[in-house]
Formats: structure tokens, C-alpha cells, sequence
């Protein structure tokens, strides 16, 4: 949101008031879902921290927070906002020319258009700048050629986010292009990635001779990498869980052919994310499993489950201090950016603590296994807490120099054309 | 439940924080830590004069400033940060405490003032010899002799007890055990009948007594055989100010070290340009700002008296207990042999981490109480 | 005491080391665990007779090798490497020496030749679903029914125990408990008032299965009632045998790791010149050469069938549990999302040593028995 | 040992025969130290493994390990060969002239001088090549102006090896000598370092113009690292327990003037390492303090102990794995360069458990605090045992780069000359 804007901010009393009056007088659950959703966006509320020329009201987190809940607590449907659908318009808003905003933001906030993150390659797992999926201009068409990975939802997403090498000669990141490319194309061939917890979550995306048309460019030529750190800040927000996440939330099931639409939406979003509780240990089962195997009488286990029960609420507590801070405007403290890290610490101690607790059973799964197999499915899941969207050792660098301003390591700064910097032979 | 700082209480830590860094450098700490009794009466009177901090936490009718737990929680995690020596944690904390907690609206009128001006220091003695943190510890007996109580028994491990005026003990009637028959009283420093000894301490900063009690003439604070329900109050608030001053003292820790790793050069780089350098400043800070959030946590559900403070109380400390001494073990060893020697100020901090790991018990005896306090069993 | 291997052994382990990384590279590995059995008779027949595996431990006179647990140490070691799927564990270590603890001399006879030859496949049913790794937890009753025993009760966790030909079972006498009343029975595979289920294991490498017994015929293996001592002597050479197996494959996931981040480029230069990554392989490194110490020195101990043996079992087992796991989690880690991935064999070791850090006992009930069985109490 | 040497090593029957003979005809308790140690020297008997040129016999470790069993076993005095005695000795026998053997082995072996090692400098800790003392050669004397830091009996010690900078527009390591320094002359004072748990095993000594004469420069002029090296390595070897330790073990209290002489010679030496068994953890401390205090029948408590039981003998074991292997000449495996780390590692983990077992009492030292102050002393000298010598980080990096074979990081190879290179300012 602008420095004006915070500045003239309304009261939240005058928020709630003008968008309760505004729901009263148009929520309607009969409505279809993109209907209802082009209703919010033209009264900017679907989106209320957009500027106002782009379906917002300019208004600061803290209100935008009290518009979402209203929205929650009269129980109507709101836009299509999480995930990367996120990312991608928090990256037009930033860098897309008022003709690309307009081609593509509405679509997003109503769902007509779902999005791919296509940053990730086998080659280049931590080191995003190091991407060498090609695209060359031939005529007045981007020739896509490469392969990407760890890309979740791809094979039912509209659009793919794509950095693309565009300039072998220049310096690593200067030789980067960002492009918004059609997914519904022959050129586009999508197939999943199994995991070790035999779900395939994520997708290979290969291209052969894809196009993309010249105004799907975003930003400059050579620019995508100054891009792309614009959608991975937003990407890194989410994961902190300081993010505006209202878009997720589950709403409590209910009547209506709209929400008939939306939980059909929910459920092909959701898909790729069943196994996530498991990834991230399940905290919310240790109490009850231990007390069903009678372990929580076990002295020794009982620690345990404290150490994890105490790492758990002051992980839920520090992110809950930052986003405090967030909200009141203030400048976020050093707890910001520790939100990923302190995930996989709880996860690892989680999946212990689940062992030291079923014992012999953990070595069952599926119906033979405790909870059904959800106790296996966390002990084969949580390994991906701490690689999934930067490592533990990329988050530590993160907060080493972002957060305590600590120096590059030296021979960082490698200003070889990247045809010369040694890469990953991948086939 | 609120999750940030007021800005008045920022406005609040800032004065203290600088107060302290002047008044407070590493000399004056290493030349008080080398006294007998640890800090000096005037310099504690003008200090407590200025900034009002033995009252923060008490009632404006007794002359405090009416603030709640947060303040008091400000006021040792600065404490903590700057390593004051002052008899603050065992007479404005422990003492003034359980007199709010215990004390008839009397005793209170009579004893809180002049221990709000600064101009009597008390502390209270709880545990013994056996070293139990709880009342199930407490052996010291309490008679009735013509109408004056008498105590017999030994108290160890007494925060300040070799120099406060006015020591609150807790005892119990001969014959009673457990939460039964426990009492609070006070006894004159000076008393006839009352031994003190000080004990060596591994943290010279923090100093311990041990007060062994013949017929020592006391008196009744509060209700007769009533004090385990205030005395298990004034342990959880301890033990919330006692987080706090831990995670003052880690996070100082932190800062220093990440300073000197800036500053230090080795192989023609600065140490802090080494990436396990860096991945270990990272983990520290995880660490620290953890253990915050369980203290400040800890305070705020103080202050809102929330149901489950007894978990949350003991949480807090055993996060910082862990917390506290690993940063110190890490700001040791990113400075090398330097950080090992005598000189150096950080085993100052490292000896205060060493005993607030144990004091009010150690972070094994908390998780078990957290356990309990929140009913799984 | 002897802490190195002599030459001969040293040769053994090369021949074994190469005979395996030619026989079951991860493609048989994977083809073999995606089978129900998990194994082919054929195969391991003939592998078995090749090199004499299955009698490495047994005494010339049924057939074996005459060596030691310092060899069948050596055997399971390279096996854990290679992740070989084979009725091993099952038949040569659990089965063979409970027979050979227990059995009678005309049992040994009737026995042993056909497990050494691998023509027979054994394995020792002892846990049940209540999951306890000892004698106490045998629920499962033998009543004499006109001469002939006849057992009933509930057996899971039985390694390969849907395979077997033959069954090796702990039960007890009605109304026996603890120690008391314990005795071995033979049960063939295919027995009448037999059900056998095969359970969904994590570890698809390692086949479970949860055996019924209704009534089902069995034969009396040893003395009546004197079980107890030949089975802890059963669980305490089995857990030396796993803790290493364990090692192996533990070594060969930090050599597999180390080999990867060599060879892995990011930001223009092999991960492996990057400090943190140095330093997490030389702790691993570290964690993994203690873990064989400890198996090595159990596996020695019981050669030399030392008076604390129970001790060092139960160390050597305890120690790898946390190794195995530990390299297991650092060796997906270095090869981030490549490392979670089906079609990378990282995750192959890693559900291994998930099922072997329980597998006989966890860590924590192997330190408590080591504590124990040191006296210390 | 040279490779000959090896070849034709006698048995040991030969060589146990030879010295219980020599020792029959020899061993007399009424000689004086030096008398007798003269006599160990000239037979060879002392430096078993020495070449014979050199008062020794070329003899395997192996055997070597006979000859100090046997000198042991009839209850006779050996040479004076611990400490940093041996690093000077191995350091002169590999890089010394045949003068300076001659003037600096013998007297070394009968006790007659002592040593200290003068590397260590407060502007380089880890980085021992960084050493910024001078040596400038006026007329025929090396002059010596600096600070060494971390000596230990330099307060008592007769030469020191001195690592010293000859030239600052050589590169770091190319620019530094290896000398003898005369400890006793003016231009040498010796401070003692106190520490935080209050001894001062440690000394910091100032060069004010110091002395060296020419003769006394070891190796090349410029070639001083190449030397440290050997000097480092043997000092590694013994911080692994993997080197010839025979030296230090103490022997029993017996009579006769010869015993006494070596008493006496033993209290200065072991003078500075009274509070060494602290500094590890005294982990034999440990049951018998669980059992006193009544904690070994708390259920968490014996798991810690157990995990620490664990480690230590994993960890002894680990280190009599590498001993064996070297007695039987094979190459040492990985297992010898983690003594350190794992020594580390123990110590801290015995650190936690007696503050575990003694509860309140931790709080307390000296006289007031359990085992008369012992587990105070333990609490506070335990964070020395990661650094002295090498710290935990630097025994990482070794063990990576020369068990591993892992590659150094970038821009470690600094070849600017010295004086360019940025240093700490040391007041």
C-alpha cells in the first residue's frame, strides 16, 4: 500500500461499517461464484490493500483484516487470493504494465485463471539465479525450451510464472527474463513427481519449442531476476505465516450453489496438499496418542513431549509477535524470518516424539499403522520440511545476511558470463 | 492476549536500557561482584530513587507505580541485559511478591513502602539444604511460644540473605507436611537466634546465603497455615521474572557475540563472513528469540491472570534455562581461547546463565510441572 | 579385547562388499520390495551357497563355518550396506540362534543343516501386538494336549514371518507370568490353527507379518519351561547383529551423501566446498564412526562372550538407532528435493533405519537396559 | 621410522629378550636422573623408535611400546619424552641440522631443558600462519619483537619454538621462520593468563627485542609453516591419544633418589593441567554422584547418563580402534582425527549431566559446592575443551578436508603479500 495511503488510512469502525452495509445489500449465495466475485472486485473489497486504480481500496493490513472478517462473518464467498494466484498478482501489481494488470489480475481475484511457479530446475535446486531454461526470440515470438521443477498444481494451472535465460554472455542474474506463460499449449508437456511418501505433490514441466507472445514480458529483458525476488518475498511471507492468508481458510460448509462452486475449487487446489499436516508433524496428535498407548505416564516421554510442546507455542508465539508488529505498522523485528526454520525444528522433534510414543507400531503403516497410517505418513514426510521452499541451510544464510546483516561469504559475487560458471550435467 | 509492546513500554525499556548501560558498564559489575555482599546500599537507593523500580509492580496505596507483570518484566530483562548488581530480584521480586500475595492489608501498609523507597531490602527463604523448589521441601518449624512465634531449621540457597533487613521465611507447623500447615513470617536480618552464612557461588553476580534459624523470634505474615495457595503464586510470578531476565541476558549475549564476529578477522576475513560463523548466529537468534516470546508470553498472561499460568510460567523458565546457557556456551566459543579468559566479560554472563539454569529449578523440573499444569497425565 | 579386524576378516568383508554391490544394486532392491515376499527362494539359495552366509556363526558339525559374531557381525554389516532382501536376519540370526541357545543336540541336528543350506527358511516369533521386546510381554499360551503341545495366542512384528517354513515361538504355560514358565516351540509354516497376515510395513524392505494361533501343533524345542535364558541370550546377540547391519548401511549413506555433495554444483561451485556442508559430513562422519565402535566392540565382546555383554548389546544397539536415523535425515537434506523424491534411493536406507531404530527396542529402552544391566540403580 | 627400519624389524621376543637383559645389568634406582637417563639414551632404549643415529633403535611403534612396558614393569624411571619435549624432539629430527641435534635431543631426553610452544598469537587464534611476531636479522642475531599467546610453561620452560615473521611481502605462509628461542634472557617476559574459572595454566610472553642467534633458525629462512606443520601434527596426535603417551603416565610412588628427582620434575610439569580432568567433564564422576544424590532412580536422569555413558565409550573405543591399527602398521582409518571433536562432545554432555544430578547445588563452589568444588570447576572450565588446541570448527574443517578430501572453500588461498592481507589491531 502507498506511503499516502497510510497516512489518510480510515478508522476501523468506518471500515466495518461501510463493507457490513455494502454485504447486506449485495451478498447473495445464489449468485455463481465469478458473478459474486466480480460484485467484490468492482466495490474493491475483494483485494483491500490493492491500490484503488487496481480493484483495492489502498487500505493498510490491520483494515484489510477487518474487511476479511466480515466477509467471513456474514459467511459470503471471497476472491480467489492464496497460493501463487497470490504471488502472481502481488508481481503484476509491482512490475506489470497497466495492459498486463488488466489482462490479468481480474481473472486471478475471480479463479478464472490459476497459477504455476516455474522458477525451480533440476540443475539449479537452491540456486534459483542459476536457471538455464532457454528462451530465445524467433520472429515475434519467445521460443521456450528446458525443464522445471518441484512446479505444484502445474498440471491443472492457466498461466505459469517463468524465469527463463534469455543471455548466456551476461553475469548470472543479469541474463534472466520473466514471462507469463499460456500452460495450455503443445509445447508444455507436465508430469508428476513422486515422493518418497508416495504422493506426487509436485510436477516435471518440460518444454519443447513453447511460445510466448512479446507482451508477456514482465519487466525489463534481462530484468526477470529483480522480478522474480518480488515473488519470492511474497512466496518467503506466506511460508512465515505472516502473509494475508484469508484466501485459505476453510469456510465452515455451507448451503448454496456458490459454495457448491467453491469448495469444487478448494478441493482441486487442496489436492496436492493432504499430506502437508503430516509434513509438518501433526503436534495437534502427540497428547492424544500418548495418552490411547498410556506412554504419557512415561516420565522419559513426558520431557519429550514438552521440549516439543514448549519449541511448538514459542514458534506460534513469535509469529504471532511479528505479525502484531506487522499490523501495528511496525518495523518487523529479527522473529519475521524465523518462521520457516523453527517449522522444521518442530516437525523433526514431532516425528520423534510420534516414534518414542507407538514404538513398535511405527514400523506399520497404511491400515496396519497407528491413525490409519497417518503416523507413517509423517514419520516418511517430515524429511521435506526443511528442503521445501529453501532449505534450512538457504534460510540460515537468509537470516545471516538479511536479518543480521553478516557479510557474503567471499567468491559469492561471480561475475563470469554464466556460460562459463560450472553447472549440474542433467538427463 | 497482546503479542507487542506497548510504545509506551518500548518508551519505558529504552530509558532503562540506557540507564543501565551507563550506570552499569562490565568495571562496576566486576568490582561489585567482588564485595562480599555484592552491591552497595547508596548506589542502590539513588539508582531505585530515579527510576522507581522496586515499585513498578506495586500498588499506588503502597507507593508503587501500579504497573502490572509486563513492566516488571521489562525492568528484569534489562536487568538481565546489563547484569545489575542489585539486591532487585530477591527484595522488589520475591520478597514484595509473596508480602502482596500473603500479607494483611496492615502488614502490607507496614512493610511495602520502604521497601518500594529502596530504603529496606528483604528477601525470602524458602528452600533448603535438600534444594527442593517446592513447599513440599520446606522442614523449618514454626512454634507459638507465649504468643510470639518461634522458627527452627535451615534455609539455603536465599537469594541476598546474608544482607537484607527483613528476611519472609516460609515454615510450617511442627508435625504438618506437604501443602498443610505452611505459613509465611518475617524475621529481622539482625535477629537473635538467626545464623547467616554466605555461600560461595559459581555466579558471583548472584549471592546466595544460608540462614540456620534456633528459636529465632518471627512474625505471622498473613494467615496462619495459609501460605501454600500465595506461596505457589509468588514461585510462577518468580519464575516469569526470572525468564525474563535470562532472555535480557541472551539476547546481550547474542549482540556481543555477533559484534565480535564482525569486528574479528581470521585467514583475512572477517569471522563473520564464515558461513558456519553465520549458521551459528542464526540458530542463536532462533534460539533467543524463542525463549522471548515464552517469557514475554509468560508476563502478559500474568498480567491478563490467565487460567493457565502455571504451565505457561514454567514453560517460559525452561525455555530460557536451555536458552540462555547455549548462547553463553556459543558466545564463549565464537571468540576462541580470548573468550575463555578471566578478562573477557563473557564467562559473566556464562556463570549468571549457569545459575539462573538451576535457580527456581532447572528446566526438567518445569516441563514435568508444565505437564502436569495443564493436566496431561 | 581385540578393536581391529585381522587380515582374513578384512578379506571377508572385501569378497562380501563387492559379491553385493554386484548381486543387489537398488534396482534388485527395488524390484525384490515391491514383491509380497520381499525375496526369491531361488535367488538366495543359490546366494547362500555361494557363500555360505547362513552358517557363518554355526559350528562345523551342522553344516557351518565355525566362525563367530565378529564374522556374522561383518555378514550383517555388509548386508545392511547393500540393502540385500534376503530371509536373513530372519532365518540365520533370530531363528539359528535360538536354536542354537535352546535346542536340544538331536534337535540341532534335525535342525541347523537344512537353515545353513538355505533350503529351509526360520524365523523367531516372540513379540506380540502389545509391541514389548521381551519375555514379559508373551501372552501366547502351550498346553500338552495328549502328549502333543498345541499353541494359541497373537505373534506380530515376525520378521518374514508370512514366508517361513518354520517358526520358532516363545510361549508360555497357563498361568505363568514374567520369566517364569517360558518355553520354545517349533510350528511349521503351513501348521493347521495357523493364520498368517502379512503387515504393511514403512520399511518395504523388511516384511512383517502378524501371525494367529489357534490351537495350531507344535513341537517342544529345548527344555520345558527353561526358555528365558537361551531367548535374552537370543535378543542380545540379535541386537548386536542389527546394531551392525545398522552401521553398514548408515556408512553407506554418509559415503553415498559425500560422494553427491562432490559432485553436486550450486552457485558456480561443488556443494561440498561449502563450510556448513563440510562440517555437517564431519559430524556425520563422527556419529557414524562412533556407532561402529560401539558395534564392533559389542560384536568382539560377545566373540569373547564378556561377563557385560547384556550391556554392550544393548549400547551397540542404542547407538545405532540414533546414527542410522540421524545420517539418514542429513543424507536427504544434502540432496534437498532431490533427496524426498521415489525415483532417488536415499529414501530406500531411510525408511530402514526408521524401522530399525524400533526394531528389537528403541533407543531409549536400550539405554535403560544397559543401565541396568550395568547394576546401576 | 625409515622404511628400512620396518623391513627389518626384529621380533618382539628378540627385543623383549634384549632390554629385560640390558635393564637386569642396568637399572639402578641410586643413580641420579640424568646420570640414568644418559645410560637409557646411550643404549638406545629411551627414543625406542628414533633412528639409531639419534639416540634410538629404529624400532616400530609396536615394539617401541615393549621397550616402555618393560622399563615400566621393573619400576625404573623412563627418558623425559612428553609434552611439548616430543614436538620439539620429532620437529628436530625431522628438520634440524646433525648440529642442532646434537645440541638440543640429548638434554631434552634427560629433562635437562624444558620447552614451550610459541605459535599462538591474540591476532590469530585458528589462524596460526597469520602470526604477526618479527624476526629481523641485525648483524648476527635475530631480533624478536611481539606477542605470543596460549603458552603453557613458558613461565618455567628453557627454549621455546618460536614461529616468527622474516618477511611481510611474502605471501602468509611463505613469510615465516621457525627458531629456538633462549627463554632466559632479557628480552623475554612472561606474564601468566588467567582464566574464567580462575587458573592461569596459560602464559602470554612479550618480545622487547629478543635474541635468536643464526644457528638456532630451523629449516629455511621462509620455510618456518613447513616446519610448524610437523610440529602441529605430532601435537595432534597426541590430542587424538593416538601418540606415544608412555612419557606421561605417572608412576607409582616408589623409593629411591632417582624416584624423587622424577617426582619433583613431574609436579612443575603437571603444575598447569591440575583442573585438565575438569575441563573434560570428569565423567567418572558421574554414577557415584547420581547414587550420593539419590538421582540415579529418576527415570530422565538415567537416560542422560546413559547417553553420555555411550558416547564416552564409543568414543574411547573409537580412539583404541585408531591406536590398533596404527601398532599394526596399517594405515590409520577415519576413526583417529575424531578424537577431539568427540572429546568435545563428552565433556559437554557430562557438563549437562552433573548440572542435572547436583540441582541446586550446581549454584555453588569452592568449599560450599559438592565434591569440595569439583563440579563447580567441571561447570566452568568445560568450554575450553572445544578450543584449546584447535577449535571444534577447525577440527571440522580438518577432518573435511583431509580425511574427507572435501575442497577448500573459495578464497582461502590468499596470495596477497602479508602485509597487504587485513589483520586484527591487538592493544
Amino acid at each position: 500500500m502507498s506511503e499516502a495511503a497510510t497516512m489518510t488510512a480510515p478508522t476501523e469502525e468506518a471500515v466495518r461499517a461501510e463493507v457490513c452495509a455494502w454485504l447486506d445489500a449485495n451478498w447473495d449465495p445464489n449468485l455463481g461464484l465469478v458473478e459474486w466475485r466480480n460484485r467484490l472486485i468492482d466495490a474493491g473489497w475483494g483485494a483491500p490493500t490493492w491500490p484503488k486504480a487496481w480493484h483495492g481500496r489502498d487500505l493498510p493490513p490491520a483494515l484489510a483484516a477487518v474487511v476479511d472478517q466480515e466477509i467471513r462473518r456474514v459467511g459470503a464467498v471471497n476472491v480467489a487470493r492464496a497460493g501463487v494466484r497470490n504471488l502472481a498478482a502481488q508481481t503484476l501489481l509491482a512490475h506489470g504494465t497497466d495492459a498486463q494488470k488488466a489482462a490479468f489480475l481480474r481473472p486471478s481475484l475471480t479463479g478464472e485463471y490459476s497459477w504455476c511457479q516455474l522458477f525451480s530446475e533440476p540443475g539449479s535446486g537452491s540456486d534459483l539465479a542459476g536457471a538455464m531454461t532457454r528462451a530465445e526470440l524467433k520472429g515475434n515470438r519467445w521460443i521456450v525450451n528446458g525443464q522445471k521443477v518441484w512446479t505444484t498444481s502445474a498440471h491443472h494451472a492457466d498461466w505459469g510464472l517463468l524465469l527463463a535465460r534469455t543471455n548466456w554472455d551476461a553475469q548470472k542474474h543479469q541474463g534472466l527474463s520473466y514471462f507469463l506463460l499460456n500452460m495450455h499449449q503443445p509445447g508444455v508437456e507436465v508430469r508428476p513427481l513422486r515422493q518418497m511418501n508416495g504422493h506426487a505433490s509436485f510436477n516435471q514441466v518440460f518444454f519443447t519449442d513453447a511460445e510466448v507472445l512479446p507482451e508477456h514480458l514482465i519487466g525489463e529483458l534481462g530484468g526477470g531476476w529483480a522480478v522474480a525476488t518480488t515473488t519470492l518475498m511474497h512466496e518467503r511471507r506466506g511460508a512465515d505465516g505472516t502473509g494475508a492468508a484469508a484466501g485459505r481458510e476453510p469456510s465452515a460448509p455451507r448451503q448454496g450453489r456458490i459454495h457448491d462452486e467453491e469448495r469444487a475449487e478448494a478441493a482441486v487446489a487442496n489436492e496436492p496438499y493432504t499430506w502437508y499436516p503430516q509434513r509438518a508433524g501433526r503436534v495437534d496428535l502427540v497428547l492424544e496418542r500418548a495418552k490411547a498407548t498410556g506412554k504419557i505416564d512415561d516420565p522419559v516421554v513426558r520431557q519429550e513431549i514438552a521440549k516439543l510442546l514448549i519449541l511448538a507455542r514459542s514458534a506460534e508465539w513469535t509469529a504471532r509477535r511479528a505479525r502484531a508488529a506487522q499490523v501495528q505498522g511496525r518495523p518487523q523485528g529479527p522473529e519475521g524470518s524465523l518462521g520457516k526454520l523453527a517449522a522444521s525444528h518442530v516437525a523433526r522433534a514431532a516425528a520423534r516424539v510420534h516414534t518414542l510414543i507407538s514404538g513398535a507400531d511405527a514400523m506399520l503403516s497404511g491400515a496396519d499403522g497407528p491413525e490409519d497410517g497417518i503416523i507413517a505418513e509423517i514419520l516418511i514426510s517430515v524429511p521435506a520440511v526443511s528442503i521445501a521452499g529453501g532449505t534450512d541451510e538457504i534460510q540460515r544464510n537468509i537470516i545471516a545476511e538479511r536479518v543480521l546483516r553478516m557479510p557474503k561469504e567471499p567468491g559469492s559475487s561471480d561475475d563470469r558470463p554464466f556460460r562459463d560458471v560450472p553447472k549440474n550435467v542433467v538427463g | 492476549m497482546q503479542f507487542t509492546f506497548t510504545s509506551e513500554q518500548q518508551e519505558y525499556r529504552a530509558v532503562l536500557r540506557r540507564y543501565f548501560a551507563d550506570s552499569s558498564p562490565t568495571t562496576e559489575v566486576r568490582r561489585l561482584m567482588e564485595t562480599e555482599q555484592g552491591w552497595e546500599r547508596d548506589r542502590w537507593r539513588d539508582l531505585n530513587a530515579q527510576l522507581g523500580l522496586c515499585g513498578v509492580h506495586v500498588p499506588e496505596p503502597y507507593g508503587g507505580q501500579g504497573f502490572g507483570m509486563v513492566e516488571l518484566g521489562i525492568v528484569v530483562e534489562e536487568m538481565g541485559r546489563a547484569l545489575v548488581c542489585a539486591p532487585y530480584f530477591a527484595s522488589a521480586v520475591l520478597a514484595t511478591t509473596a508480602i502482596m500475595n500473603a500479607a494483611a492489608e496492615a502488614q502490607k501498609d507496614a512493610l511495602l513502602p520502604s521497601l518500594v523507597a529502596g530504603d529496606a531490602v528483604a528477601t525470602l527463604a524458602f528452600t533448603e539444604p535438600n534444594g527442593r523448589w517446592d513447599a513440599g521441601g520446606v522442614e523449618t518449624t514454626a512454634v507459638a511460644v507465649d504468643g510470639a512465634f518461634r522458627l527452627d531449621g535451615v534455609k539455603s540457597f536465599v537469594l541476598d540473605g546474608a544482607a537484607a533487613d527483613l528476611i519472609v521465611v516460609l515454615a510450617r507447623a511442627p508435625g504438618s507436611s506437604g501443602e498443610e500447615g505452611l505459613s509465611f513470617f518475617t524475621v529481622r536480618g539482625e535477629a537473635d537466634g538467626l545464623t547467616r552464612r554466605a555461600l560461595k557461588s559459581l555466579d558471583p553476580t548472584r549471592k546466595l546465603a544460608e540462614l540456620t534459624f534456633k528459636g529465632a523470634p518471627a512474625e505471622l505474615l498473613g494467615e496462619l497455615g495459609k501460605a501454600a495457595e500465595p506461596f505457589a503464586k509468588t514461585l510462577r510470578l518468580a519464575a516469569i521474572a526470572l525468564a525474563n531476565e535470562m532472555v535480557g541476558g541472551a539476547d546481550r549475549l547474542r549482540e556481543d557475540a555477533l559484534d565480535y564476529a564482525m569486528m574479528r578477522v581470521q585467514f583475512g576475513r572477517p569471522i563473520a563472513s564464515f558461513q558456519s560463523m553465520k549458521h551459528k548466529q542464526a540458530d542463536m537468534l532462533l534460539e533467543v528469540e524463542l525463549a522471548k516470546s515464552a517469557a514475554y508470553h509468560a508476563a502478559q498472561a500474568a498480567a491478563d491472570d490467565a487460567a493457565d499460568l502455571a504451565a505457561l510460567a514454567s514453560l517460559a523458565k525452561a525455555a530460557a534455562s536451555e536458552a540462555y546457557l547455549q548462547t553463553a556456551i556459543h558466545a564463549i566459543q565464537i571468540r576462541g581461547g580470548i573468550g575463555f579468559t578471566w578478562d573477557n566479560d563473557t564467562h559473566l554472563w556464562f556463570k549468571r546463565a549457569k545459575s539462573s539454569e538451576v535457580f527456581l529449578g532447572d528446566a526438567t523440573l518445569h516441563r514435568e510441572r508444565m505437564m502436569r499444569a495443564w493436566g496431561h497425565r
